[in-house]
């Protein structure tokens, strides 16, 4: 039977259906930000602005995307940001310091930095306190420990440079590379950004795994009385941040081959802030990855073109604040519009 | 008063230590609290500086920063309820400091100032002023910039609301007689600071020289303007060892050093001067570490120091 | 998709006379309340025991600790005669025993259809390209809720969205659907229609039928005595008796729940009152 | 505290004829789900009005429009001749229209007593010293379930933690303790035992004989013929039925509930399957 | 009727049953962080460093009383930290551009902060976007107001000194003084600290207002079901935030005379932290005001303590964060044991 035949559903058209949709209710934002730059900046417009902003959303969107599974999952991941840095930091020291092939340093970094994740997400499950408190716990002791190995290690608050290293040429041409098509400068982390909105939309959608995280953050209680494993989920959904900061972290190691050691305080709520901009519940159950694409996108959007705009920098956190306010807010009236049509 | 337990033991360390150090004075302590964020490597270096000073001069070393004027003074009046023997801090935002400063003179710790504030530690009553006042820096790179025949500089805040910050640029500014824009970058976002820069000089294509505040900064402009396809030269406040090596490569214009080593250092050792000798030093006038500006031509000489973290 | 009267596999014998699952001097305390105290129960396949009980007599509670959901804090709970100590639902899943519960145990903001296989979803293909069947998910929903009564529009509304008694169907249907050996149904027809309850009630019947074992709350003593084959009277966390079909009439039994010669006494305050003839005669529906 | 046959204030007479509530072609959609239209219903001083039918009809969506938690698409909505339209159920409360919701409207990490007040907490003292009564509350709030057959342990608990069937009996007692003029109950005795249906029963008499209009749900016939003078059914969102009591047998009633012949079928597979006798032909509890 | 008579009820003693209460059981981390730092740190103990230790977290505790409160509600305020500057800088820079009595700048700052307030309540109920994105765009757009305006007026990042104003004595009496007992020294935001505390528990356990607080936070849709004034509740909530801003805000301009206009950032994390710390669920409907205190007291101590302990600084992260999680697990642990101890 096809559901439109029912005399107690009113017809709705293909467009609105598609608007309620999470995933693209809220590229109505992105388009609206994107429309206002190109008429009010002169070079946004341009192709090689175009790579700019797209580079500076894939920073933001590859972490974004395990952040916003995350909160569907009903949790908060604030060590995420300086995850990043330590995992860099991993890789630098332990290269230089063993004076090995870079890639064993990247490989070390990745276990240590999965096996982090795996401490955030074996603590919330255990103690079964909010992860604000756990995590806000990693995020102040992994902010600590960069500082006071690096020190301890480097002498110095940051890395000693690696670029001379074995194996460098090569970890930089998968983490650090760009294309340059005409004028257009493409970095390497826009393909792994886009790479991981797709695994993590076919996760979300059609795996069991993905089913299981929605439960998870939608009624936990429900969720594990009807047989899901959500300690396993959670852990691994923190798993899956430290997998998404590794890359991150490497890209950091690989494009400014020296890392400070007190780098990514903050930027976790950016990731935060992508997850909520793309439609992300903060109570969980409700998102998706496309979602926290278009969100890193609208904020790279919105804070490299009020540059490109030349508007007084002194106010530039009005205007981010003010834009980032109007896109969400178009993007939840669209929805609601879409959804509420009869 | 006890003959034994931790306390003797400590006791037994630190004369042991003592004969070892270059002095047999007693072992004071000495405080520093510094506006500083954290993981700076300007104040690593100024640290280190002071840390250098104090194993020479048998003193043991405490230090603390908070970015919030608030908890600034919070810790230095920690610093007085710790009872230590002298005292060094930033006045960066000196109206916040006044009173808990005025407090520790008051409880009879000497206090030095270092880096910003030169005005209002000479009004707050203190030993001395070592450093340099940030707009004279700032007006250091106005003038460096102008005999390079520059026309339109950037001036890159790594840290919103930051005085220190706004003193450099608006010291540039005024000795400047280009153009010069601020841009504000997050500076704990490193691919933030990249794009921004990039942005900035796509948007304007006139802009021939950037100058960033701090060290670790001057390299991702470096690369930002080679991305941007930008011919702007590239200067930066403060120098570490990637600072120096690009000045000798000729991928940086200059660098403006103030040495916060000798910051660090001085500051400390004219403590323990005051309390082994009651002596003074600068007559009342701040001494003044910097502006230094350091090129080519310089760098080399440097590079080692950098390295080793002392420059 | 799945008529239990024919599709589902009949359980593997058990051992002569052992019960798939028996409770024996169980307890339970939720921090200082004593829920349940010295309960016993046993379950046989193809025999529907009843618990039955005033509110906050601790039926709920009895329910969790079959289900897994709750650690039982004394006696043994050992189902087809190996002691067990279920910490997650899902070992007691494992071994056969399908749950509905009293709160429905549902994720307001999913789908109807994810809902329906949340926690046994069937995939499809294998490695990596190993996927959730959706078109099956969906289908299988949509027909085990028609059959059911409930027509829905979309199996893809969120459960939330649905009245409450829809909600309750989807949640037993899940709990036939999948139910192996012992299915537990927590008052499973307090919300639902006349119609709804007949064929929850025939499911029950079938499920017996077919070899399982299955437990029923329920407050409708004409729902229990109807398929009820054992009846377990629970009253402020203890038993308070139980009892086998034969032993008991339809009218013991309605006094039992209700607590006795309270009932009469309200009944006829009721009567007095109101002025209608009393009710008419005609069996509870569907009986 | 308060026990509907002695306390409650007649409510002001309304103009003779007037309905103290009258629905007119009332729609409801809710984004592209129809789920009500064109539904009409008074509501009576003194009268007890039943709304019947199967799951999602759309009786809790006529329920909510009643007491203010979704505004109407179309027709009127009237209180004692007055047209109106909430934005609130706070409107609705103050209008003397207290409700039972389906899904109870309790917040479960408060305290029993707590939610039993909440939104009409009673003060004293006065200026900055106002304060809740706190004694007064707990008091009224043990009273009010003993006299339902529930001997709480604490009215300290989180309501959360009560038994289902515990919880319905706060919303319940709540409802009745401040309904002014209106009582609305949707579904009130579908997770109550034998005793506390027969409660609240009695409690639904004792309105009506008290001047109040009910408004009640139930998927039981036996307790809708029972106490109703006016039974609505509603089918698929639209009014299939509107009946006075005098009109009305038990057994059509049922049927019509049930969708007619469909049940004969249904209840005859039951009877074939099940070996037991048909039930008793007592009178369903606590008729 | 005693409920302990009940048969259904085992025994249980005094201490469990204030233990398991949310104001008691977080009380029980501070004592050990107390004597931890009693033991490790010499100058912790001294009457003075207990005046230095109290005043931090009063600084904390002040806005940490309304930040639970609303965290009780359901809801978040990321604009609280900046809040507190945006209040220091209207004060002074109205009465310096006016050249009128500072209480007069006082006063417009109290209309101006409570306005903001009101503007974060007023769109979170009206656009039923997550409060997370709407304070977010406050805070935002305030910090760039808080820089553009300073800017604009003063001509630097910090305000005139108004040292020498009329009224400025009174009003400092009010908001900054501090009376020496002995050797400690007590600071008037004790008071304050103290005073909001105890007017907040009045409110939330005896008064309607507290018990829509806890309703509106633990279901809104309950809440609005059985007539609650959940829109109106949390409105109020955020102009209480908005009150407790401007206290801070002129603790910090009477205090310190000049304001800097990039503080303030960040700190609203302080805030919810001392709250969580104190038992507050971040998901709403439960928590108290003193325990927001106690976490505050939490934070002072641990801050304050490692500095007294002469630890290494480059490693002071990570010990705050590793001591706020023991801190925190210990309440939790001992709460749970309080609960379930039959
Ligand atoms: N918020 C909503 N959004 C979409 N559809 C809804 C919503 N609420 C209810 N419905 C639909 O409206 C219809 C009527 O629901 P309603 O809750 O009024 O039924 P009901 O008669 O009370 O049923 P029950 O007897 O099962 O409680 C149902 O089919 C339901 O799926
Ligand atoms: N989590 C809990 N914490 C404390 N007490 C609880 C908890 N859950 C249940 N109880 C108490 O245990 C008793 C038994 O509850 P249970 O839910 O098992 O009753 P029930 O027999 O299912 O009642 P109903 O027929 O109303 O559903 C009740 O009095 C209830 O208040
Ligand atoms: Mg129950
Ligand atoms: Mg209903």
């Amino acid at each position: 039977m096809s559901p439109v035949d029912d005399e107690r559903l009113a017809p709705r058209s293909v467009v609105r259906r598609l608007l309620a949709r999470p995933e693209l209710g809220s590229a109505v934002g992105a388009v609206a930000v994107f429309v206002f730059f190109s008429i009010v900046a002169d070079s946004f417009l341009r192709a090689s602005s175009l790579g700019t902003v797209l580079y500076a959303s894939s920073t933001i969107g590859i972490m974004a995307v395990p952040v916003a599974l995350l909160m569907i999952g009903g949790e908060f991941d604030l060590s995420a940001g300086v995850l990043v840095t330590s995992s860099a930091l991993v890789s630098s020291m332990f290269s230089y310091q063993m004076t090995a092939n870079v890639w064993v340093g990247v490989g070390v970094s990745l276990l240590v930095t999965l096996a982090i994740g795996a401490f955030n997400g074996i603590l919330l499950v255990r103690t079964k306190l909010p992860s604000f408190i756990i995590t806000l716990g990693t995020f102040l002791m992994l902010t600590g420990l960069n500082l006071g190995f690096t020190k301890l290690i480097s002498g110095t608050v940051s890395t000693k440079s690696i670029s001379d290293m074995e194996g460098f040429p090569t970890a930089q041409d998968l983490f650090a590379s760009h294309w340059t098509i005409g004028s257009v400068d493409l970095q390497v982390t826009i393909a792994w950004w886009l790479g991981l909105v797709v695994v993590a939309t076919w996760v979300l959608l059609r795996t069991r795994a993905g089913n299981w995280i929605f439960a998870a953050g939608g009624n936990a209680d429900a969720a594990r009385a009807v047989g899901v494993p959500v300690a396993r989920t959670k852990i691994g959904l923190y798993m899956a941040v430290a997998f998404c900061a590794w890359i991150s972290g490497q890209h950091l190691l690989f494009s400014f081959d020296v890392v400070q050691s007190g780098e990514g305080v903050g930027n976790e709520f950016l990731y935060i802030i992508a997850a909520v901009i793309g439609g992300c519940l903060m109570t969980g159950g409700y998102g998706s990855a496309i979602g926290s694409a278009v969100g890193a996108f609208i904020f790279g959007m919105t804070n490299k073109g009020i540059v490109y705009a030349q508007w007084n920098p002194d106010w530039f956190k009005f205007f981010l604040g003010a834009m980032l306010l109007l896109a969400t807010l178009l993007n939840a009236w669209v929805r609601k519009r879409a959804e509420a049509a009869a | 008063s006890s003959t034994g337990g931790k306390r003797a033991e400590d006791r037994a360390k630190r004369a042991a230590k003592a004969n070892s150090s270059a002095v047999n004075t007693p072992h004071w302590t000495f405080a520093m609290v510094t506006h500083s964020g954290a993981g700076d490597t300007f104040w690593d270096i100024v640290q280190s500086g002071a840390k250098q000073a104090a194993d020479k001069d048998n003193i043991k070393f405490l230090y603390s920063n908070s970015d919030q004027a608030n908890e600034q003074s919070q810790l230095v009046q920690a610093a007085i309820d710790q009872h230590v023997d002298g005292l060094v801090v930033t006045l960066a935002k000196p109206d916040a400091m006044k009173a808990v400063v005025l407090k520790a003179e008051k409880a009879g710790i000497p206090v030095i100032t270092i880096n910003s504030g030169s005005q209002e530690s000479k009004e707050f009553g203190t030993l001395g002023h070592i450093g340099q006042d940030e707009t004279i820096a700032g007006r250091a790179v106005g003038d460096e910039l102008n005999k390079r025949g520059k026309k339109h500089a950037l001036c890159v805040l790594h840290e919103q609301g930051n005085v220190g910050h706004e003193q450099r640029c608006a010291g540039a500014k005024a000795t400047f007689s280009g153009k010069m824009d601020n841009l504000y970058v997050d500076g704990t976002n490193m691919p933030d600071v990249l794009s921004a820069i990039q942005a900035k000089l796509q948007a304007d294509k006139s802009i021939d020289s950037v100058v960033t505040l701090g060290a670790p900064f001057a390299a991702t402009a470096v690369k930002a303007a080679d991305q941007a396809g930008s011919s702007a030269e590239v200067d930066t406040f403060d120098l570490n060892a990637q600072v120096a090596s690009s000045l000798k490569a000729g991928t940086l214009g200059f660098a403006v050093d103030q040495q916060p080593y000798l910051q660090g250092y001085e500051a400390i050792d004219l403590l323990w001067l005051y309390r082994y000798n009651a002596n003074t030093l600068g007559g009342g006038q701040p001494v003044l570490t910097g502006p230094q500006i350091v090129t080519k031509d310089d760098a080399d000489a440097l590079l080692a120091y950098t390295k080793r973290g002392t420059r | 998709m799945n008529d239990l009267t024919k599709d589902t596999p009949a359980p593997a014998p058990a051992p002569a006379g052992t019960p798939l699952v028996e409770l024996t001097g169980v307890s339970k305390s939720y921090g200082n309340v004593r829920a349940l105290r010295e309960v016993s129960l046993e379950v046989h396949a193809g025999e529907i025991t009843c618990v039955l009980g005033d509110n906050g007599a601790g039926k709920s509670t009895l329910i969790k600790i079959i289900a897994g959901l709750h650690p039982h804090d004394a006696g043994t709970y050992t189902i087809e005669g190996e002691q067990v100590r279920h910490t997650s639902p899902r070992e007691a899943l494992d071994r056969g025993i399908a749950t509905v519960y009293q709160d429905l145990a549902v994720v307001p903001l999913m789908p109807v259809w994810r809902n329906f296989f949340l926690g046994s979803e069937p995939t499809k293909g294998r490695g990596p390209l190993r996927r959730l069947d959706v078109a099956a998910m969906r289908g299988t929903t949509h027909q085990a809720l028609l059959r059911m009564g409930i027509d829905l529009r979309d199996v893809d509304q969120p459960i939330g969205t649905l009245s409450g008694g829809e909600r309750q169907c989807v949640a037993i249907a899940r709990a036939v659907h999948f139910g192996a050996k012992v299915l537990v149904l927590d008052e499973p027809t307090a919300a639902l229609g006349v119609k709804q309850s007949g064929v929850v009630l025939k499911y029950v019947a079938a499920a017996r039928d077919a070899g399982l074992g299955v437990v029923l709350i329920t407050h409708n003593p004409h729902h229990a005595y109807l398929v009820g084959d054992r009846f377990i009277l629970l009253k402020r966390g203890t038993m308070s008796g139980s009892h086998l079909k034969k032993d008991i009439t339809l009218d013991e039994l309605t006094r039992e729940m209700a607590g006795g010669s309270e009932l009469d006494e309200l009944t006829h305050e009721l009567m007095r009152r109101t002025t209608t003839a009393p009710p008419a005669t005609d069996p509870e529906n569907p009986a």
